[in-house]
């Protein structure tokens, strides 16, 4: 398991590769990367708060309770703070496990609870200004999946 | 104890964090000493339907003990992902 | 849309940077990476036997059918045939979208028509002699989720 | 048309693909045909809810048709991924 809370961007690519490579028990490994996305146009920047100290704490509580209910060999997350562009991948989630299953499940569930369990907290900054993104139901309702 | 304050409650209340000294059993016993200090506390503490709260970084409800506590932080529903 | 059907590897970190690159509508995307397992231990080599102009046609109806029913930005199918190690990536798949929900259902809707439904056969082939992989009722049973 | 076969039906028929000039109306006569032939294409085909059937390289039936068709390939449950 590998938890990273970092400023700076991450490659992609590289994590990936290093994440994947030498398997021989995992079958199937799965990805996620969150991109900042400008749907309506006019997106400057995206502001991503959190909380030094928590953060760290919930996601490995997160990734340890995929463990936990999954079979995996392994699992990544990381995830960016500070102001990023439109385009900048904000976080990813990676999972390692012997079937596809138990991959993309641990990995949904993943996504499920960093995204409203996790605190961090997202601004989007326009030419009208800065806009606090509010939390989603379907976002909270998600996790009564699991 | 330290009291924390993350996104638009800590830009409503205008700062990160304090340090509170009040004789409080619970949470919810800090939200009302908070409230009751100035218009700019009530206001962010006016709807707790739209908070959330962690003691000693832990999610917990307003119903939380805080005896031996050293952390509050009161922030609203997290975005992350 | 990108369908490859090859027999020399790929470069999954390249594959996932270069499908990723640049995307600013898409806010979530999802990888899915085959490797070749040797759980019991004693695998020398996995050969894939594939079927010339109807697996492309295959991947291609399928990845068509995922753009379909859900709002894909874009995929990607990656396949290997002809002899693989252990550990070695056999396939890819990736989808991009604008919500995750979306990029994780078409991930697995990929995979699951990609085990049943495009033709490549497996064969195991350990100390002991080779022996084609059986299809497994589960996969089977899988597409009928969708 | 050709006729193709993949995996184990290939290996236990002793061939990849082979022309056939048969008068058959569906991939079901053509089984027929074929079995008529020989010992191994009568153990290939000795279970067909083992077998799986491309025309034209889309997967069918055995009572699809076989008017103007090119290529027909027999094969067992695919195992990709």
């Amino acid at each position: 398991m590998r938890i990273a809370v970092q400023e700076g961007p991450f490659d992609l690519g590289a994590e990936a590769d290093a994440f994947a490579r030498g398997r021989c028990v995992s079958g199937a490994i799965v990805t996620f990367t969150g991109v900042v996305r400008d749907v309506a146009g006019g997106l400057k920047a995206m502001e991503i708060e959190h909380y030094p100290g928590m953060t760290e704490t919930a996601l490995t509580e997160i990734a340890t309770e995929a463990e936990r209910r999954w079979a995996l060999e392994d699992c990544l997350i990381i995830h960016r703070h500070g102001t990023l562009a439109p385009g900048e991948m904000i976080m990813m989630v990676a999972t390692a496990a012997l079937h596809r299953k138990d991959a993309f499940e641990a990995a949904e569930y993943l996504m499920d609870y960093l995204k409203s369990r996790a605190p961090f907290w997202k601004r989007e900054i326009t030419g009208d200004g800065a806009e606090w993104v509010a939390s989603r139901d379907e976002d909270e309702a998600a996790l009564t999946r699991w | 104890m330290d009291v924390l304050y993350f996104a638009w409650v800590r830009e409503r209340i205008g700062l990160p964090r304090e340090k509170v000294d009040a004789d409080v059993a619970t949470v919810m016993d800090l939200v009302e000493v908070l409230r009751a200090r100035e218009d700019r506390y009530d206001a962010a503490f006016s709807d707790l339907s739209a908070l959330r709260v962690a003691v000693d970084q832990q999610l917990a409800d307003f119903d939380a003990p805080l005896a031996g506590v050293r952390e509050v932080a009161f922030f609203p529903p997290m975005t992350g992902g």
